[in-house]
């Protein structure tokens, strides 16, 4: 450790990517554990990905299988863009958790247990007949059994603390275990530490002593005999935090109201995995964000139509069975040309689905779920940080051209979490709002131009008082008109103003050759393992491209003429095939589909695989 | 879009509340009166005509707000609480109206209506009750009378309908009245009351819907008769009621009762009280044939007004934690590398 | 009159083929006198094809351009598949209405008009600033000032009735004079007389009287010299009744609960256009038919689906709005593999739009209105009568698939009329429903081998005991299930047995050569414009192809090798491209859209209009 | 599936109805006591095991007919009652249980609740009420006391809560009852009574969720002082309470108050009378910690059950008009062509 305070001797061996896995019971703490790891591994200059796993059920009795909950971590001196296919290495702190994770440990994986955990009233929980530390079964890993409860009480004995608690610091002790291993600055954990029991001395002290024992623990005994170290990426200079998709979508989201100078205002209803947007934004009222929780989706999202109104930057959250609960509403706001952000965290449907797991399945809802013609602009986030990005992009449009904006995002992208570059913030986009107040020659549905986008004017202007619905309304006055011909005009108007927005989409990035055998095209979460698989498939000297979507529609001007300079369009989605579907109809291109639907992103051998069939096909 | 008369709140007349937009309800319907009173109401409540929004949800009521030249939202079936709440949140200083009918209020828009009374916005609700569909041309709604014969029910209605006073009661309003499309002076009393009130002000209006349920209140309307089915309530007065004022409700054990009055129980006679609760909700129950229709202000009380609460706790936040995007963006552990 | 008790005696003249619409406010009875006059033409042996306009106000002001109500019909001796897309007559009861549909009427149309109604006040109502009876604007067309109303009040003087009562006679009056002109047998129309005043002598008496005099004003007055007649059309044998959409509907989903041996159920809220099956079903319930009005969509399509679980024929219905608030709910249908028929009567959108127009831009979203992976079945009527059919065709497949079925119809169909040949009950399809009882063996996923659906168990059988819901399920046993590959598998599942309908769909019906330059293809309303459209092209000597669509999901599975053998495919569609984009989507065919969105159906001459010109392009 | 034993109805026992499905709620989780006494009382209500639904939504508590070996349907957030409606009037034969939460009841589904309530359908529907979000972790629900932070309210929650009881009678119930987790046999004998009611029953059931809002409901659960705080109603009985059960509730004027029995006043104190819809009002307000927390049936009146009338419809119409195809396809004028 270059600069702590203790001094290892071990011998230690660079390694250039390491995934780690840590898995135990809902009680454990390894969600802590993990994040923890990871603020370490940041600060230690890796590049780092992150995937939380969490148990379906809010606390499945203590030792189930059910009861499992997951953290990888992916960190290396390189580049990465994903949390790792395979755990290298595999932390279990009970039968239950080695049981449901073992599989995904590759042959000569390490495998770190806390041996106490193994008794047999665990065993049987987890539905184990004999106990594999014993049975042979685990030959093919490099197990290391610690007796992390033994030693975690031995170590806390003087702290005066009951039993229960004591045991709840078993996961500081393993943290310890494993930063001592990896080599990890210990400060940044230390003064994680000193924050959260800061108040309560002796959880301070005996969590301090919990993660100092494991770390003293790898040091001395002889059940180690090497530390491993991934030195720092070259990473571009700047400021970085790590950041979760659904915090740095609140954090997009309050920049963009400041980049407006409007209030931000949320409607949203409770939903796995969108909640925690809500959860966060509520605590932030401080930046002039009024959070509202619903009695519904619908509720939810007609608040933020009345806000938007009002001249809120608007926004809903929500999640599969919300969006199909707030098409009414959405078809409302482009009928009256209101801006709203619907941020849409997607997770395995149809129906409840699978509500902790990711999926891309709303895009078709998100383009066509509305009855009517009802256009609206789709963006999708492309990581974790990204979502900042995105955030600010659709608020960017939604304002300019009075639209509604679907934001896709998904479980993986909510909950993982990856370093980011922190933007400065003269840097943003400037789109402060001037509400128009000037009555001469005003019209409610008066058009800009250029963009086709009709005048915000808010209640409380005087001399502009006037009425917006959902009939449909006269070209340019807006009074209700049944007219045949001013339908037409005013259907085709809306489609015209929205597929207008291609003209401001940057030319699309193709990364690899402009042209040549096989591009592989995604949208959303997709993008770490997609651009893994490219980087991948480079290596071994494949020519394939790449294209990630952000704008889904309207889509990019160049989107054509990108694709037919390929001979094979690939396009890897976690759904039976969206986008595949779109491009079909838009550019009348063989796109070929390739689709998993287990809840869970592509790893990147998958798609490496998927290529190199494709390319063997072909040849 | 006229470039309007931008007068002083004090100077506004009715004229400067009637919109461009020719009225379309049925030659007849009492929606023309309501829409008249309230045009007639709006100019003296010292607010500047800017300020106006009336929000409504779909049906004929719904099309209030186009004739009404203030801003106004013509919404989903439902859904105008739901609306007028982020509306109201967003910018607490407008007088947010709410207008809507027997089914968009208490059929689609069933939840939406008991969540916004429970939370108290300072918003003022006007539900045009005819207790039929009207714009879908005549279906039976959850105000409808039982055996109600209408398009949907060709053998009667078998739904017991809601008292809309009872059931907002039940969601924890904290105003209640009840008034009549054509007692004008009454109508606009009730309006400037409701108005007056600092939190969810929640108003029957008997409609009459002349096409498809015409003479629905006629024992209130009927010059004739309505003397003796009318209650008029008025604030610490008995609840005398009559042509010859000579009835009043009393009551029996814990039920009230209709009695005619003599000296011997004039004393005994209820007097009005808008603040108890326990009136309030035998108020709500009372209806023809066996009592008159209660009409005026019910129930009236102070509770927390939503959206004050929620801007506290927004300027309580920006004196404690500031509100700098810098700051937010840094939260947490950042690290540099250069 | 060839068998009544009146002669005439002026010339009469045969034509082919005659469009009369009549128009006036909405008090004006027009509704009646088009039906009545639809109902003689039936009779007379016409094929015949109707089409009401209600104006959008429950009753705007009398005399005003919104109030006007309109009814138009076709009769022929040939073939005929539209109500036209011109008037030849036009009879106009005040100057709102003339003022309102005047520019339909081709030069030289007969112009049929109530003198005494243009009058001043009527005249400003409708916004004429002078009487067009006098100042030469109608010299292009033939014109009949009749004085109705003076010579129905002349009529009825000795009637004992109230003004108000004797003006209500003047549509009789006009149907009278129609009658004559057009050489109607006048038995049904006194026989609906009788029915419908028969417990009001006078009434009936007074409207006898109107009727007669009409009939003999043409006779005798010297303004009218001839009669014309449409002779009888060449017509399958058999029984006919005229039937609307709606109706059509009604009687299908009737016979179709009584082919199951089901009760039938219908969960619905109303909304126009499609309040009128709610109606019609509530006069029904001697037939096993409970229909529930229920607080909103989301409970309709709910009751709904709780009545499937229950075990009948369960059915909702709605239009757009309705639509956007039933699909979660469908989507749970789709989970848990529940059969239910959504009736969508689109209209004319977005959001509120156009209530009472027509439009068919719902398709996309019964196709993906829905977020996750939930694939249901679409079908779509495409004339009144069809919707019994096809109302038949949608409870077969949701029964035998147990899977939501969409039912698309409009604006259009519902209200609009045509004769249709009564089928035997015992040509019907029968599907009636045997329940699984029997325990051994079941699973509540288990599958039919070959249908892939699973058995349809009602609760109070008993030892069949089992919970169903929208969470994931696993293979089989139904329970729920996060497994990654479990949920891969019955995503693929719900789509393979979807998919797999396509098997039962008959060979694409092709209307003219089997390959050729131009394929027209339709689905849903615009079947009768396209068919007529066709057939003029085909009498031009134009090779021309039609193809209409009852199956939208899953698609004909013979399609795509129709579409690829035109060169050209057409799309003539009520929308932006609806069923091009999923025909480009899947076939990877130019199919070209051809997008009318003013909230009308497409007239026969737009279609051969676009269609030459297409050929003209290709030349 | 097991081939399940079928047995008489009078012979099952709970094991009958326990499902072969593990129970996955929080250890400690409120919903463990109640699901056991439910299996314990459905046994004995005569009615075949294949005869009984369990219908809930979506929440903690929806999971509910996983456990219950009956048919079950867990369908989507709120909308069990509309489901349930569906299926009870296709079937009205079935014994139809709503389960659900206070999310699930009192917010999203708030609008299906009322009007399932006021049709009246004979159903029984369970309300656990955790005043919190359980399944999505934490988030305030309609029932939360005001202040309270949670996940969504980190500075307190601004809204005043419903009254489940006091909003399901102004939603014309017919059978409104409370009781607690906790309390097995008073739990058993309410659901009993919720049962042998006809219409739909309304039962809220304190419930603890030891997770996100633990001890919400300790001072009617916390053996030493629950006495003190439970008021246990019982027909006709007076309202007396406290270890002692030395105190009472008494009417003051229209409004109740707690007072300290003595001979003088013992005459004054409330008698119950489900029948009483006053009485419901008033107990239905009462809350700690000015009064105690009533529990056991507060309200049981008779009104027509809406499957009934539906039904009666049908065979009327089946017994007036027959219900012949052929001659529906032939309704109206037909003409043939030969
Ligand atoms: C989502 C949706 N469902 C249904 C409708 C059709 N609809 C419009 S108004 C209305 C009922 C109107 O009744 P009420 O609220 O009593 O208003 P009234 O016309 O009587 O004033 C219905 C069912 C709609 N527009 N939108
Ligand atoms: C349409 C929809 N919206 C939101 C959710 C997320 N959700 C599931 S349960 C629940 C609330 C549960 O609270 P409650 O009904 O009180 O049940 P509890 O878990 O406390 O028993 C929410 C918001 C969902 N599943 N579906
Ligand atoms: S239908 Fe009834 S409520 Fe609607 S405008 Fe006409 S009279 Fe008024
Ligand atoms: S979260 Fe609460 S209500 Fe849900 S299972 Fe756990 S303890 Fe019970
Ligand atoms: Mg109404
Ligand atoms: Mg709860």
């Amino acid at each position: 450790m270059s600069d702590g305070q203790t001094t290892f001797t071990k011998e230690r061996q660079e390694v250039e990517t390491v995934v780690i896995r840590f898995v135990g019971d809902s009680g454990d703490g390894m969600q802590l554990t993990g994040t923890q790891f990871t603020a370490a591994s940041a600060l230690a200059g890796n590049d780092i990905g992150t995937l939380p796993d969490f148990p379906a059920e809010i606390r499945a009795p203590a030792g189930t299988l059910a009861g499992v909950s997951g953290f990888q971590l992916n960190f290396s001196r390189s580049e990465i863009f994903t949390p790792g296919d395979h755990p290298d290495v595999l932390v279990a702190m009970n039968p239950a958790a080695l049981k449901s994770n073992l599989e995904d440990l590759p042959t000569g994986g390490m495998l770190i247990l806390d041996q106490e955990a193994f008794n047999e009233q665990n065993l049987k929980k987890a539905g184990y007949a004999a106990n594999p530390l014993t049975d042979g079964s685990l030959d093919r890993y490099r197990v290391f059994a610690v007796d992390i409860t033994r030693l975690t009480t031995l170590a806390l004995k003087d702290s005066g603390l009951s039993n229960k608690q004591v045991l709840r610091c078993k996961n500081f002790f393993t943290l310890g275990l494993m930063a001592w291993l990896y080599h990890r600055p210990i400060e940044p954990i230390l003064a994680f530490l000193a924050e959260r029991f800061g108040k309560n001395a002796a959880l301070l002290d005996a969590n301090t002593r919990a993660f100092k024992a494991g770390l003293f623990f790898g040091e001395t005994s002889d059940l180690f005999t090497m530390q491993y170290e991934v030195p720092p990426a070259t990473i571009a200079p700047g400021t970085y935090r790590n950041v979760t998709g659904n915090s740095a979508l609140c954090i997009g989201l309050i920049a963009a109201a400041e980049r407006a100078g409007l209030p931000l205002f949320l409607g949203s209803y409770p939903i796995t995995p969108a909640s925690d947007i809500l959860h966060d934004l509520s605590g932030h009222k401080e930046h002039d964000v009024v959070t509202f929780q619903a009695e519904d989706e619908i509720a939810g999202v007609g608040a933020a139509l009345g806000a938007a109104f009002g001249g809120a930057l608007a926004v809903t959250t929500t999640s599969g069975p919300g969006i199909d609960l707030k098409s009414e509403t959405i078809g409302l706001a482009v009928k009256t040309e209101l801006p709203l952000i619907i941020c849409d965290i997607q997770r395995g449907g149809p129906s409840t689905g699978l509500p902790t797991k990711t999926e891309q399945a709303d895009l078709l809802a998100a383009l066509y779920g509305r009855h009517g013609e009802a256009p609206a602009v789709v963006l999708a986030a492309c990581s974790p940080a990204d979502c900042f990005g995105t955030a600010i992009e659709a608020a960017r449009i939604a304002i300019k051209y009075m639209t509604p904006v679907y934001l896709l995002s998904d479980g993986y992208l909510a909950n993982g979490a990856e370093p980011w570059l922190l933007p400065k913030i003269d840097d943003l986009p400037d789109f402060r709002v001037e509400f128009r107040t000037d009555p001469s020659g005003y019209y409610p549905y008066l058009r800009d131009a250029e963009t086709l986008s009709r005048p915000w004017v808010v209640p409380g202007t005087p001399g502009l008082e006037h009425r917006i619905g959902g009939l449909e309304s006269e070209y340019l006055t807006g009074n209700i008109s049944y007219a045949p011909a001013n339908h037409e005009q005013m259907v085709r108007l809306r489609a015209k103003k929205i597929a207008g927005i291609a003209r401001e989409i940057p030319p699309t990035k193709i990364i690899g050759a402009e042209s040549g055998k096989v591009l592989v095209v995604g949208w959303g979460s997709t993008y770490g393992s997609i651009t893994a698989a490219v980087r991948s498939l480079h290596r071994d000297g494949l020519s394939v491209s790449q294209v990630h979507l952000r704008h889904l529609n309207p889509l990019p001007p160049d989107l054509g003429d990108v694709l037919r300079r390929f001979e094979h369009v690939l396009v890897p989605e976690m759904n039976m095939g969206h986008l595949s579907r779109v491009l079909r109809a838009e550019y009348l291109i063989d796109a070929i589909g390739f689709n998993k639907i287990q809840g869970r992103p592509f790893k990147v051998e998958e798609i490496v695989t998927r290529v190199k069939k494709l390319v063997e096909e072909e040849a | 879009m006229s470039i309007a008369n931008l007068k002083e709140p004090g100077k506004l007349t009715k004229k400067d509340f009637e919109s461009d937009q020719e009225v379309r309800w049925c030659p007849g319907c009492g929606d023309y009166a309501i829409l008249a009173q309230v045009q007639r109401v709006l100019p003296d409540l010292g607010i500047p005509r800017e300020n106006y929004v009336f929000v409504s949800g779909i049906g004929c009521s719904s099309r209030f707000p186009y004739y009404v030249n203030t801003y106004g939202f013509h919404t989903l079936h439902g859904r105008a609480p739901a609306i007028a709440t982020g509306l109201k949140l967003t910018r607490p200083e407008l007088s947010v109206w709410i207008v809507t009918g027997d089914g968009d209020a208490l059929s689609i828009g069933g939840n939406h209506l008991i969540h916004i009374l429970r939370r108290n916005l300072d918003v003022n609700i006007l539900l045009f009750n005819n207790r039929i569909y009207g714009l879908t041309k005549g279906q039976y709604s959850p105000t409808s009378e039982p055996g109600k014969v209408t398009k949907s029910t060709p053998d009667g209605s078998v739904d017991n309908p809601f008292k809309p006073l009872v059931l907002a009661l039940g969601a924890e309003a904290t105003f209640l009245a009840r008034t009549i499309d054509v007692e004008a002076r009454h109508l606009q009393d009730v309006v400037r009351r409701a108005h007056a009130h600092r939190g969810a002000s929640f108003v029957e209006i008997l409609q009459n819907c002349n096409i498809f349920n015409d003479g629905a209140f006629n024992d209130v309307t009927d010059r004739d008769i309505k003397a003796e089915h009318q209650l008029v309530l008025e604030e610490g007065k008995p609840m005398i009621f009559g042509k010859e004022r000579d009835k009043g409700i009393r009551m029996n054990g814990m039920r009230p009762e209709v009695v005619q009055l003599d000296s011997t129980n004039e004393s005994e006679i209820l007097v009005h009280d808008s603040k108890n609760p326990v009136l309030a909700y035998l108020l709500g129950h009372m209806t023809p044939p066996e009592f008159p229709t209660p009409i005026g202000v019910i129930y009236d009380v102070d509770r927390p007004v939503y959206e004050e609460g929620v801007q506290q706790q927004m300027r309580r936040a920006r004196e404690k934690r500031g509100g700098n995007l810098d700051g937010l963006l840094k939260r947490g552990d950042v690290w540099t590398v250069s």
